[in-house]
């Protein structure tokens, strides 16, 4: 039988190792699975590179990570965080790297990932700063930017409802992320706020398929607090 | 506020009375992105029963107002992390297919802030490049290219009055050649060729005193004077 | 109000000219929008370019314009046709021009359309016949050739279920190739075999957002019978 | 089906004794994506209780057996437009999100048909050329490049006796080093840098018989009689 589900937060992050690439969904507070990022902590896994859309909120899961110096590298569209200074005095202290990248190029990074494209074209950043150091290419009459696929070692995914095969549905804005990173990773994790049985949830709306799921951890925290 | 000058008296518009000004201009039907700041206040001046379908970066076709503080909705920001409502019809979405949606130019219309707009309608809004302070984009990138139509919101100077429209940016740009309207505190300006063509000014503001406030240069449009 | 119900299949096709690239959905004989296909018969367009996974079964929809020779050329993964040779007779005629893509391809292609994606590596079709006269490159140690993202005029869509808004949710493996052809358009035009009020399908579960489609016809056909 | 040689007697395997043996090979808890034909039958002779995941191209996870032919649901079709079940647990989804699963190797298995199959894991299986047939190729090359594993099934010669494990392959390639296993009606042969690798081969069969109906280099397996 398969059952991806396991019993806690260690056994969920179990073989993780310093130094990992790291895809964290979630959009400012909404749909991060700060549980499990807690759990990289309480792992003590250092060098790490985060790939987010931010760089966490408040003094919880992102935002701790960093101000534990856990991090060596940060790839996201705006680093900014709210009621917390931590990334920009790590930053100001050349204590972390970051690779800043804009929104919609980080998404489709992943996907590129997630799909076996390794590389595509984006009109995205042409012309920019963000551009620099890389390939461009004039497309029927138009400047288009070579962007890369991002791939993660590990991607912590956070699910409003999952089944043991690890299918998922996701609740409003805390999809975000979530179901394109967990294409996009050797080891997809899920923290989930509700449990279904097999069946349970409707095919037609299945937002991601188990196959991209590896392991399912059952936390029912509540609403997001920020 | 009035402002004076030496030809006469004019008011520029407030925040608010931006937001409003943008509105009017948005037909029913279209499918609409607005950036943080004044562009997200244009939401609430479309005239009742004008639908017009509202895009969030995050995933959400179909933004509605601000939740009363007791129905607040913990799972439903928009792109600037402030609680929202969804309308009848809204969906959800991940966020590869949002950015589908933006840089595949099926959004009629993204509505942005600026520090700068060159006359060639490069957008200059993302980044004042302050040493030392950490670089942050968003999604501005993606929209400024990817969005059928850009218009611009802002203040028509700096608050130490120097022009925000200019010949050429001089902070890093967000996209080149991307802008095709710009509403200021002032005037509305299509950007043509020639320049920024002034298509409206604040009653009491002439062409000569809006000019002594822009760098770029101006053309005078039909809707203000003709040419 | 925005309503994008039209009441006849000519109204949807209303300005659809000779020559466009026609983007038909489905797979075998599911999820493919035939009323449409035949009232662009009815219509009287010629000199089509059809890009769909197949080229028609029997003798109704694509396999009767392809046989009325409204087709100058097809784009498609799989052109056999089951229970009709007319695809074949045309073809070994010279009579129309094929365009044979891999079927992940096609997908990728359409929805590289879509997203605004101009190109895209994809190791597919690399060191193949397929790839003769593309551009090819090696990236981390494997081929891979770039292909092209593949735009339509019309996109012609099949729906389960549909509001005003122009909202879909596709049935079973009806869903196929229609979601990413509606994005990869200009003008995409949707039969479906339901009408849903708006808000009626649940947010969470719409498959293709309305902002992707222009026009709905209710075409309440039943099932697909081949 | 008996067949004589000079050696003794042995039964090359049946369509369905393939399938059975494929089958066996398949662990619980694999994605799979079974081509047309003979990989089609895998499904049905994976051992009651075992779960395996199949994939089909055009969007569905979860493939159950054919339904009775009063069950029959028209919107359910397999890659090959056969009518398919769903089982519980499956899940439904768009083209591009099923290549997803193909072209990003998160399947775990891919069987696959073959016209001929080199020593090099060259895979021939979409096109004989023939002049005047029009091409098709359906998903073949996005399966034989993305799968994590692919393995092909097939009679080891053709009807006319003429091998089909081959040095290099005659017919246009659908991917080029990309088969890891291969399950013939005569034995299992893994792509190894020296030729193929017999892992098994049906009783009464001889490796020397079975390189006599093989133009590839063969070498001995540790399952079958070791180097």
């Amino acid at each position: 039988m398969i059952d991806k589900f396991v019993h806690s937060v260690a056994d969920a992050l179990e073989g993780i190792k310093d130094g990992a690439t790291i895809l964290v969904g979630g959009f400012g507070a909404v749909g991060q699975a700060n549980h499990l990022i807690d759990g990289l902590i309480d792992r003590g896994l250092r060098d790490l590179t985060v790939v987010a859309n931010n760089a966490g909120y408040g003094q919880i899961g992102l935002a701790r990570l960093l101000q534990l110096r856990r991090v060596r590298k940060i790839i996201c569209s705006f680093p900014r965080i709210a009621g917390s200074t931590s990334f920009e005095d790590l930053y100001r202290a050349g204590e972390i790297e970051l690779e800043v990248v804009p929104q919609g190029t980080l998404a489709e990074r992943l996907r590129a990932a997630g799909a076996g494209i390794p590389a595509f074209f984006t009109a995205t950043a042409a012309g920019t700063d963000l551009a620099k150091g890389k390939e461009t290419r004039e497309i029927n009459g138009r400047s288009y930017v070579l962007e890369n696929a991002l791939y993660g070692d590990v991607a912590l995914v956070e699910a409003w409802r999952a089944d043991r095969w690890g299918n998922l549905v996701y609740r409003e804005s805390g999809r975000n992320f979530n179901p394109v990173m967990a294409t996009a990773a050797a080891l997809t994790i899920v923290q989930t706020q509700h449990l279904a049985e097999l069946g349970e949830i409707d095919p037609e709306t299945i937002v991601t398929p188990g196959i991209f799921v590896n392991r399912v951890v059952h936390i029912p925290y509540g609403d997001p607090m920020l | 506020m009035k402002s004076e000058n030496n030809f006469g008296k004019w008011t520029p518009l407030d925040r608010g009375g931006l937001a409003r000004r943008v509105a009017q201009d948005i037909p029913e039907g279209w499918y609409v992105n607005l950036g943080v700041g004044v562009p997200t206040q244009v939401a609430d001046h479309v005239p009742q029963g004008r639908e017009v379908v509202f895009h969030s970066e995050n995933g959400i076709l179909g933004l509605g107002p601000a939740p009363m503080a007791d129905k607040i909705d913990r799972w439903l920001v928009n792109a600037g992390k402030q609680y929202v409502t969804l309308v009848r019809g809204g969906s959800f979405f991940h966020h590869a297919d949002s950015f589908t949606m933006i840089r595949g130019r099926h959004l009629d219309l993204c509505v942005l802030g600026a520090f700068e707009v060159a006359q060639n309608g490069d957008l200059a809004n993302w980044s004042t490049a302050t040493p030392g302070a950490a670089p942050a984009v968003g999604g501005a990138m993606d929209l400024a290219v990817g969005a059928k139509r850009l218009w611009v919101v802002m203040d028509h100077t700096t608050k130490d009055g120097r022009p925000k429209l200019l010949r050429k940016c001089t902070y890093p740009l967000t996209a080149p050649a991307c802008v095709s309207r710009v509403y200021t505190s002032l005037a509305v300006l299509d950007v043509v060729p020639e320049g920024f063509r002034v298509v409206e000014m604040v009653p009491g503001l002439s062409f000569n005193e809006l000019q002594a406030r822009t760098e770029a240069q101006l053309v005078q449009g039909d809707a203000n004077g003709g040419k």
